[in-house]
């Protein structure tokens, strides 16, 4: 449905270009739960932005392609004029944002920016606007739906916010989603009712969604299939039983190890050394990683450009020692 | 025009044209001509016809703030609307100046309400007999009532109208009496040269008394807030639109009879603050008349020749530097108390540059000329003082403060544009003597103070008379009543004496001459002030404009303005 | 873990109110009391808004009580008034790591001004080269390199700002460290670099912590003992893995059902329905009240007590669940 | 949380203001009273004598105590008599209804010609951040506040009306040749088309036109600086970034979205800059001769003439209390949270 | 000190705008510094030979009314222009902070107290009480700068309260109390150096503003006494001229006051960037 291959955006600021994302791909089939995986500054959400065309203006696809391809349209998501990338926008593909609170438009009551999306990509007639919107309120299990209508962001709970960023986002059935950190400041109850909504809304919908996290444990709960980025790169893409089991990037098996769970004990819990690379470098090496890597060889790791090495089909991962 | 009174033989006769002269003949006089009235307006008929001419002129710097000038705080250019807007009994005659200008002529009293006059028999009172068929603006017609209510009003209200009136020994409205609807009689109470020049002036206007009546309070007895807003006269203009600080409107009118019917019937005076916006309207024809001209748009604009320009120097007027002459100010001790240092003062004044650069030429200097021992009563007349440095710095030497000392020269914003380049370079002058001066520029309002007060070393002065007379002048600038227009404070007794004693005389008097020349010569000794120049009145026209005549009060009389 | 010497911090009844409009008070901290011993780890945990960020400033003394005391080695400190305590002796005592690094560095002072500001006002150490040595020691300490120190905040990485705040804590070798959510804002491979750097810390320097965090999974790693808060009162107290495995009160039960994982699938208990409102809070009704899947009569009609279930473990609840939880 | 009703807001606002105007009053009482002229030297003419004086001064009531002259004119200011202005001869009361009109037109005309300019072309610097319409913009802004407003005017009057001729004399509200239209609102511009006088109208534009861009250039300034800095941050904020994803219309994203909210500091500084203006017209109005209220509080500060300066004093606090109510109710309008204590 | 240098290189170099308002502002202060020693007469000197003449070889900004050379007026005021700004501005800026700081940081009753202050101040139109000030006190250089000072006291007041308000809540703050700051001490070490470079841009600014003030100040008449030479009188006096052809007077020091505040506004973000050590890379 979606195929992404050999993405590389750059930002030129001040200080320098910075090589956000390079020669990233992956796909998405439909229905299918993607999580894109990785600490802060790996590249998750630029690429989510980039996908949907909503980059900083300092930002710049320099390479690549972004194949979208549903019943209705197939396009390649970097190259199509704005114009038509907006028709796109909301209506086959769309996106749920980190902090729902700054995420929805602060003076415009929360129903009506649901209405908006309805109007410009739907031909509901005005009056049918708000019975649809009030639809919508209603699916993502929003309490007392009418009265939430008027309401305003900052008379919302964060958790109510997120629910009607889904409602937004979901507002004309998109069969792409993609949730860019969707729980984060949520309390940990609250994050497994979100979760589970946008898992069932998912399903009943045959929806594609992409879940970008931080947290691998919560990927590992709702996602098929994980994608880890590490400072721009992919670094190993699989199955999720696949990549817990059996993680073949020395990346993953880290990050899994440093990730806290309900089992672990404290001895278990194996921090990562060192920090991402400083993606401005003009010398960065071949593989992004090297500086952390426990078994980082020069003469095996820096000759040539990264590479791909398939394990299975459903299970890749880019680096020259896998475990 | 045929000469009319006696007022005029006697003058004929007189070497110096002298006001006295007129008045003398005019209290002797048993008869005045009674066929003044048609006379008159004989000479309106001479002028051109009434036409629906529309008249604008601007003014700046102080815009006319009432409609009653006998009201407290009544401003100057309320003079002039005021001036047309009411009659007085009598006015003045016209007379041409050497340059063509037409000037009012202060030696000839003639009818203006009052059709004639005659002096009592004791030269204790005058009869005046009004016209039968004045009306005032809104039809009334004019009595004997309405005049005496007026006189009384001037000589009651207070400020400045009492005390002009006072200053004519008019001062007790029991001087004033109706005799009949059409007679009214002025007791003097002594003899004064003033007296009848002085119903001549602006102030006792005639007021419709009965269309102010109705607005009498006991806190306002003569309606001063009614008539500070409303017109009230019989005038030739009545009254249009006022819109304080921004317009005033006048319309000719009609049934007007005290004088030949004016040929502008509309007249619109406008208030621009700007001097440059000012001259630029003018320049571009959008208006007929710039009252308010500085020294150098007087210069320019008549070098552009585009313009009919008038320039009369004004009488009895002086722009002056005064020196504060006790020997204490402001308990410290006064520099300028020292003769010595005020003439050396006078000496380093560099006069020519502050005519230059000052005043562009357009002022009558008033130095330079003289002697010490005057020989003429004419007033103002030139100092024997010129810039000479050499003399300056000797006298300095000579006195107290042979290396001088730091004093201050304050002047009035109001007439900024020639005094700060004055002041200026009497500051970069004294300085040569060792005399450091500080500039001290006063907001309009507080210079009032300033002159009150006399608390400043130095000012620069502009002071001038309604009543061309030197001891009328003196009085208020050298005696030691210390009036608020002696600047420095100069209290000599033996000026008083001459002062005093040429106040009682008359002109044409031998002691009158005598007291005159002998308190101009001691002004020129003990130079308590710098006389710098006689100022001009200018105002600039559209070609079109003409008729244009010099007031005493110095506003504009439209009535006798033609445009073509 | 328990003894009978007195304990370093006593918590009694202590209350935060804060007046919100017209006879309107928000019960920030309601009534809480517990007691932390010398060299022990309590963690604090509880959702965002449940008051946990004001009894920790309650007790770092940021914030002057409305009611209750605070017993802290043998002073009582709720009485002196937060504008006198930065001269308190006690000041040195009782420190904190704040939770944003970036917040709470002053953005013009440069790692060494940070870590050396404690000492300067609080300590007898003085003079530049008793500080710079002092606070290369620190900086070791804490894993930061010493060219780090002449940087300014933004000039440092999340893991490194939190390595200087955790620093200028311990500068003054406190008593009591409190920790606020030290690592909610960083990365999960630094949070793990930053538990261990703590744990460490508390080993070396003797301290006791005060943890809080909304993550009872982290809490967990570092913890002896839990305090469980929910809209400012404390719902559950016990020992880290009796509260773990056996959770008492229905609403820690559900938080801790909500704690992702690589391996189980998801069976969160869900609570529904809005949090009450703090704002002038029923006192006879459970706080969870509307929320709880148990919520009976009894629930809204007396405000259940802490009470002692098993051994120095409590809930307050009048049904407390008393199943296993199937991890 | 709780929501207010417009009514309180307004009530509370008013409440709040009055420790401020009391403030005002005492200040500029005291502030007229230090002025160094003697009203009573200046208004007895130039030849008074000291008894003059000294009647005028009793007359004015300048010879009483501070405090009793204080009280008296509280006493009069509760009866709405701000007393009688001096040097144009009015009631203060009539000079101030007649002329604010006329600043209030030409202030509110610069607000509209200055807001035309600003908003556009700071939104304008915003969508293109560091580009040379960016700098273009904040240079042509920067240099129409860097000029005194009375040299921009003079300058401007000399260009159009005396070189070129194609602006109106700088004669105030109306050329010579028309007369004001009646007194319904005083604002010329409503008055003469409410009365139907297309003519009038023009003409009282034309007049309006060079005085309000003179004083509007200099307000150009911080609104378009503040316009380009809001929505600059409005156009990088994430529901900015929502919208855009959500495939909303770009002019949709860019006024519906962005400008609204970038609207609320904008409104806050329209504030500043409209009391800004009020007073820079002080020296507009004496450049053109526009009758307002600002060049009538000179002549009577140079006069001392008290009662003027306290009323005009008074009546620009009453309306910086008013601007700031409207400026409050338009936040009400605009955001929804502003009504709201939390 | 090495760095600082490299750091303001560095700021300056980025963007031109900052960098020629740099330039032009140390254009102004070394002018400001020579004074007398580069003008190429006596300011003050008067020659009525020479009274209002055009821009010459001689005479580059054309003479006065005084036939004083308009070009060494316009430098000699240079130095008191940037003084009257500079005093005017830091009077208030001083005064302004100090009780900004404290009303923001103590809330209460001292925030409502100022508060008020600042209302009622900022009910008066600023340039209505500017001139009222200067009528009052006389028109000297010391009250325009009082006067100047008064008026923008609740600009600063206001902005830093409200900054400091914002910040009073930050980790910094409660940092600061925790490591033994007492409140005054947190007001001047921790808060106020933070709110500074949001400051900067206003301080420059207000810098203009002062100049313009007291040009408007010249114009109806309260400005600095003769034949003292400052740019705003020079403007004031010389509009006058323009109708009548003399544009030189009023041009060239209104040329030269206008870059000077054109130059203030530019270099306030220029300031900011430099004063804040997060543009520090």
């Amino acid at each position: 449905m979606l195929a992404v291959e050999n993405l590389s955006v750059e930002f030129r600021t001040r200080s320098g270009v910075v090589k956000a994302l390079e020669a990233v791909g992956f796909t998405i089939q439909p229905g299918e739960t993607v999580g894109i995986v990785g600490e802060s500054g790996s590249g998750k959400s630029v690429m989510a932005f980039t996908l949907l065309g909503v980059l900083d203006r300092a930002g710049q696809v320099t390479a690549g392609r972004a194949l979208f391809q549903t019943d209705s349209v197939a396009v390649d998501l970097l190259k199509e004029p704005e114009s038509s990338l907006r028709q796109l926008r909301g209506k086959e593909l769309s996106m749920i944002f980190q902090n729902p609170r700054t995420a929805l438009n602060p003076i415009r009551r929360v129903g009506r920016q649901i209405a908006d999306v309805l109007r410009c990509h739907t031909d509901l007639p005005e009056a049918d606007l708000r019975s649809k919107a009030l639809d919508m309120l209603a699916s993502v299990r929003i309490p007392d739906p009418d009265k939430r209508f008027d309401a305003y962001p900052y008379e919302l709970s964060g958790g109510l916010c997120q629910r009607i960023m889904i409602a937004l986002a979901l507002a004309c059935s998109p069969h792409l989603l993609i949730a860019d950190e969707p729980t984060t400041g949520l309390d940990v109850t609250t994050q497994a009712t979100v979760m589970n909504l946008i898992k069932d809304l998912a399903e009943q919908r045959q929806m594609a969604t992409i879940l970008i996290t931080h947290d691998l444990a919560l990927a590992a709960e709702y996602c098929d299939r994980i994608v880890v980025m590490h400072a721009g790169h992919v670094v190993e893409s699989a199955p999720t039983r696949s990549l817990f089991t059996h993680p073949r990037h020395p990346y993953t098996a880290k990050l899994i190890a440093a990730t806290p769970e309900p089992h672990k004990s404290f001895a278990e819990l194996i921090p990562i050394g060192g920090n991402l690379p400083d993606l401005k470098a003009a010398d960065l090496p071949p593989c992004r990683f090297s500086y952390r890597c426990d078994y980082f060889e020069p003469s095996v790791c820096n000759q040539t450009p990264l590479s791909r090495e398939f394990l299975s089909p459903q299970h890749q991962v880019a680096c020259w020692k896998p475990l | 025009m045929r000469r009319r009174s006696l007022i005029k033989t006697s003058v004929g006769l007189a070497a110096g044209i002298t006001l006295a002269n007129g008045l003398k003949a005019c209290s002797s006089a048993e008869s005045p001509s009674t066929d003044a009235a048609s006379d008159s307006s004989s000479d309106g008929s001479s002028g051109a016809k009434p036409t629906d001419a529309r008249l604008t002129m601007v003014q700046g710097g102080g815009f006319p703030n009432s409609l009653d000038l006998h009201r407290v705080g009544t401003n100057r250019p309320a003079y002039g609307i005021s001036w047309v807007m009411y009659d007085r009994l009598m006015t003045f005659g016209q007379k041409e100046l050497p340059d063509g200008t037409l000037s009012y002529d202060y030696t000839q009293l003639e009818p203006e309400l009052a059709e004639s006059w005659e002096m009592a028999e004791d030269g204790m009172s005058v009869t005046f007999k009004l016209r039968q068929d004045a009306t005032f603006h809104d039809g009334a017609p004019v009595t004997a009532q309405d005049v005496k209510w007026s006189y009384d009003r001037a000589v009651s209200i207070g400020g400045f109208p009492t005390f002009q009136m006072k200053a004519g020994a008019l001062e007790n409205p029991d001087q004033f009496e109706v005799v009949d609807d059409h007679t009214f009689r002025v007791k003097f109470l002594r003899p004064d040269k003033l007296t009848m020049i002085d119903m001549a002036v602006p102030i006792p206007v005639i007021i419709n008394s009965e269309l102010v009546k109705p607005h009498l309070t006991d806190a306002d007895p003569w309606g001063a807030e009614w008539l500070n807003v409303n017109d009230a006269g019989g005038g030739a203009y009545q009254l249009g639109e006022f819109k304080p600080n921004e317009r005033i409107t006048l319309t000719r009118f009609e049934d007007w009879k005290s004088g030949p019917l004016p040929q502008i019937q509309e007249v619109i005076v406008l208030n621009v603050p700007e001097a440059g916006n000012r001259r630029a309207l003018l320049e571009k024809g959008d208006i007929d008349v710039n009252y308010d001209l500085t020294e150098k748009d007087q210069k320019e604009i008549a070098a552009m020749g585009e313009f009919t320009m008038a320039s009369t120097p004004i009488e009895n007027c002086l722009y002056s530097i005064d020196m504060h002459t006790n020997a204490q100010l402001k308990g410290a001790e006064n520099p300028f108390a020292d003769v010595k240092v005020r003439q050396a003062v006078a000496y380093a004044m560099p006069y020519d540059a502050i005519m230059q650069t000052a005043l562009y030429d357009q002022a009558v200097p008033m130095y330079g000329e003289g002697t010490f021992d005057p020989d003429s009563t004419t007033w103002p007349q030139p100092t024997p003082y010129k810039t000479d440095m050499e003399q300056a710095k000797k006298l300095i030497a000579e006195s107290a403060y042979p290396n001088g000392f730091e004093t201050s020269l304050a002047f009035d914003l109001g007439n900024q544009e020639w005094a700060e380049p004055t002041v200026v370079l009497i500051q970069e002058s004294l300085a040569e003597l060792g005399i450091k001066v500080g500039i001290e520029k006063v907001p309009n309002a507080n210079f009032r103070s300033v002159l009150v007060e006399k608390s400043r070393p130095m000012i620069v002065n502009n002071f001038g008379g309604w009543l061309n007379y030197p001891d009328y002048f003196f009085f208020y600038a050298y005696h030691g009543q210390d009036a608020t227009f002696n600047g420095s404070s100069y209290q000599n007794p033996e000026m008083d004496k001459m002062i005093e004693a040429a106040l009682a005389s008359k002109p044409g008097e031998p002691e009158y001459a005598e007291n005159v020349e002998g308190f101009i010569e001691m002004a020129w000794e003990e130079m308590p002030r710098v006389p710098l120049v006689q100022p001009k009145l200018s105002v600039a026209m559209q070609n079109n404009v003409s008729g244009y005549q010099y007031w005493f009060h110095r506003q504009l009389d439209f009535r006798q303005l033609e445009k073509a | 873990m328990l003894n009978s010497q007195p304990p370093l911090l006593q918590v009694k009844n202590l209350t935060k109110t804060f007046p919100v409009g017209k006879d309107a008070h928000l019960h920030a901290v309601d009534q809480v009391s517990f007691t932390l011993q010398s060299g022990e780890s309590v963690g604090l945990v509880g959702e965002s808004g449940c008051g946990k960020s004001t009894l920790v400033r309650l007790i770092t003394r940021l914030l002057d009580v409305t009611a209750g005391e605070i017993h802290f080695d043998d002073a009582i400190l709720s009485t002196i008034a937060v504008r006198q305590f930065p001269q308190n002796p006690y000041r040195a005592g009782i420190q904190l790591v704040f939770q944003d690094p970036t917040d709470s560095l002053n953005p013009r002072f440069t790692a060494y001004d940070t870590i050396t500001e404690p000492i300067k006002r609080l300590s007898s150490v003085q003079g530049r080269q008793q500080l710079q040595a002092r606070a290369a020691e620190l900086a070791d300490l804490v894993g930061l390199p010493q060219d780090l120190l002449s940087r300014f905040p933004h000039q440092l990485s999340g893991g490194q700002k939190a390595r200087v705040g955790i620093a200028r804590a311990i500068a003054l070798n406190p008593k009591l460290l409190v920790l606020d959510e030290p690592t909610s804002a960083l990365d999960v491979s630094v949070q793990a670099v930053i538990l261990h750097l703590l744990a460490d810390l508390k080993k070396r320097l003797g301290m006791s912590y005060l943890f809080v965090s909304h993550d009872l999974n982290v809490v967990r790693l570092l913890c002896d003992r839990v305090l469980v808060m929910y809209l400012g009162k404390i719902v559950e107290s016990g020992p880290v893995e009796q509260i773990f495995n056996h959770p008492r009160h229905p609403y820690t039960e559900a938080l801790i059902s909500a704690i992702p994982s690589f391996t189980a699938q998801p069976h969160p208990i869900p609570l529904t329905g809005e949090p009450r409102s703090p704002i002038n809070p029923n006192p006879s009704v459970c706080r969870l009240y509307g929320r709880c899947p148990k919520g009976e009569d009894l629930c809204h009609q007396v405000m259940p007590e802490l009470t002692e279930l098993s051994s120095n473990h409590q809930a307050a609840c009048h049904f407390p669940v008393s199943s296993d939880l199937a991890v | 949380m709780a929501r207010y009703s417009t009514g309180k807001i307004v009530g509370r606002r008013i409440l709040g203001a009055i420790p401020s105007v009391i403030g005002v009053v005492i200040v500029t009482f005291l502030l007229t009273r230090s002025l160094p002229g003697d009203p009573a030297a200046f208004f007895a003419g130039p030849a008074a004598t000291a008894e003059a004086i000294e009647e005028i001064r009793q007359n004015l009531g300048l010879d009483k105590s501070l405090p009793e002259q204080f009280l008296i004119y509280i006493g009069e200011l509760f009866r709405g008599d701000l007393g009688v202005s001096l040097t144009t001869g009015q009631t203060v009361l009539y000079d101030l209804l007649t002329r604010l009109p006329a600043s209030l037109e030409l202030t509110l005309a610069a607000l509209v010609f200055a807001i035309a300019l600003a908003l556009p072309l700071g939104i304008l610097a915003a969508t293109r951040p560091n580009s040379w319409i960016d700098h273009g913009v904040r240079l042509l802004a920067t240099a129409g506040v860097s000029l005194p407003t009375f040299f921009t005017g003079l300058f401007l009057i000399y260009v159009l009306y005396y070189l070129w001729g194609i602006v109106p004399a700088p004669l105030g509200r109306l050329d010579i040749l028309n007369s004001p239209p009646p007194q319904i609102t005083g604002f010329y511009l409503i008055d003469s088309l409410l009365i139907g006088d297309l003519g009038l109208f023009w003409a009282a534009a034309a007049q309006l036109f060079l005085p309000a861009v003179t004083l509007g250039l200099f307000a150009l300034a911080p609104l378009a600086r503040v316009t380009r800095a809001s929505m600059l941050g409005m156009l990088s904020s994430d529901f900015i970034r929502t919208a855009r994803a959500s495939g909303l219309p770009p002019r949709q994203v860019l006024f519906g979205y962005a400008f609204r909210n970038a609207m609320l500091p904008v409104v806050t500084t329209l504030g500043v800059v409209f009391s800004f203006l009020l007073g820079a017209n002080i020296l507009v109005e004496k450049v053109f001769a526009w009758p307002g209220i600002g060049s009538y509080a000179v002549e009577a500060l140079v006069a001392s003439d008290y009662a003027p300066i306290q009323g005009f004093i008074l009546t620009m606090a009453l309306l910086y209390v008013v601007l700031n109510l409207l400026i409050d109710l338009l936040y009400v309008v605009i955001d929804p949270r502003a009504g709201v204590e939390s | 000190m090495t760095t600082t240098l490299k750091h303001t290189r560095y700021i300056i170099s980025q963007n031109g705008i900052t960098f020629g308002a740099f330039s032009l502002f140390f254009g102004f202060v070394l002018i400001a510094v020579l004074g007398n020693a580069i003008a190429p007469y006596d300011p003050l000197a008067s020659n009525s030979a020479i009274a209002l003449q055009p821009p010459t070889a001689l005479h580059w900004f054309g003479t006065d009314q005084l036939g004083r050379d308009v070009l060494s007026r316009v430098i000699v005021a240079t130095r008191l222009d940037l003084g009257i700004a500079v005093l005017a501005v830091a009077m208030s800026f001083v005064i302004g902070s100090i009780l900004g700081t404290c009303a923001g940081y103590f809330g209460g009753w001292t925030d409502r107290i100022v508060s008020r202050c600042i209302d009622t101040l900022m009910a008066f139109p600023l340039f209505v009480l500017a001139m009222g000030l200067v009528a009052a006190l006389g028109n000297s250089i010391e009250n325009i700068i009082y006067a100047t000072a008064i008026i923008n006291l609740p600009l600063y007041t206001r902005v830093i309260r409200s900054e400091v308000l914002v910040r009073r809540e930050a980790g910094f703050v409660e940092a600061a109390r925790l490591t033994g700051n007492g409140d005054w001490r947190i007001m001047a070490r921790h808060l106020f150096p933070n709110v500074l470079p949001v400051m900067m841009v206003h301080l420059s600014l207000n810098m203009g503003w002062a100049i313009l003030n007291a040009a408007g100040l010249s114009f109806i008449g309260l400005g600095v006494q003769p034949p003292t030479a400052e740019w705003g009188i020079m403007v004031a006096e010389g509009a006058t001229y323009i109708v009548s052809g003399e544009w030189w007077l009023a041009l060239f020091p209104g040329a030269v006051l206008m870059l000077a505040v054109f130059c203030f506004n530019l270099l306030g973000d220029g300031l900011r960037d430099l004063i804040d050590p997060r543009m520090r890379t």
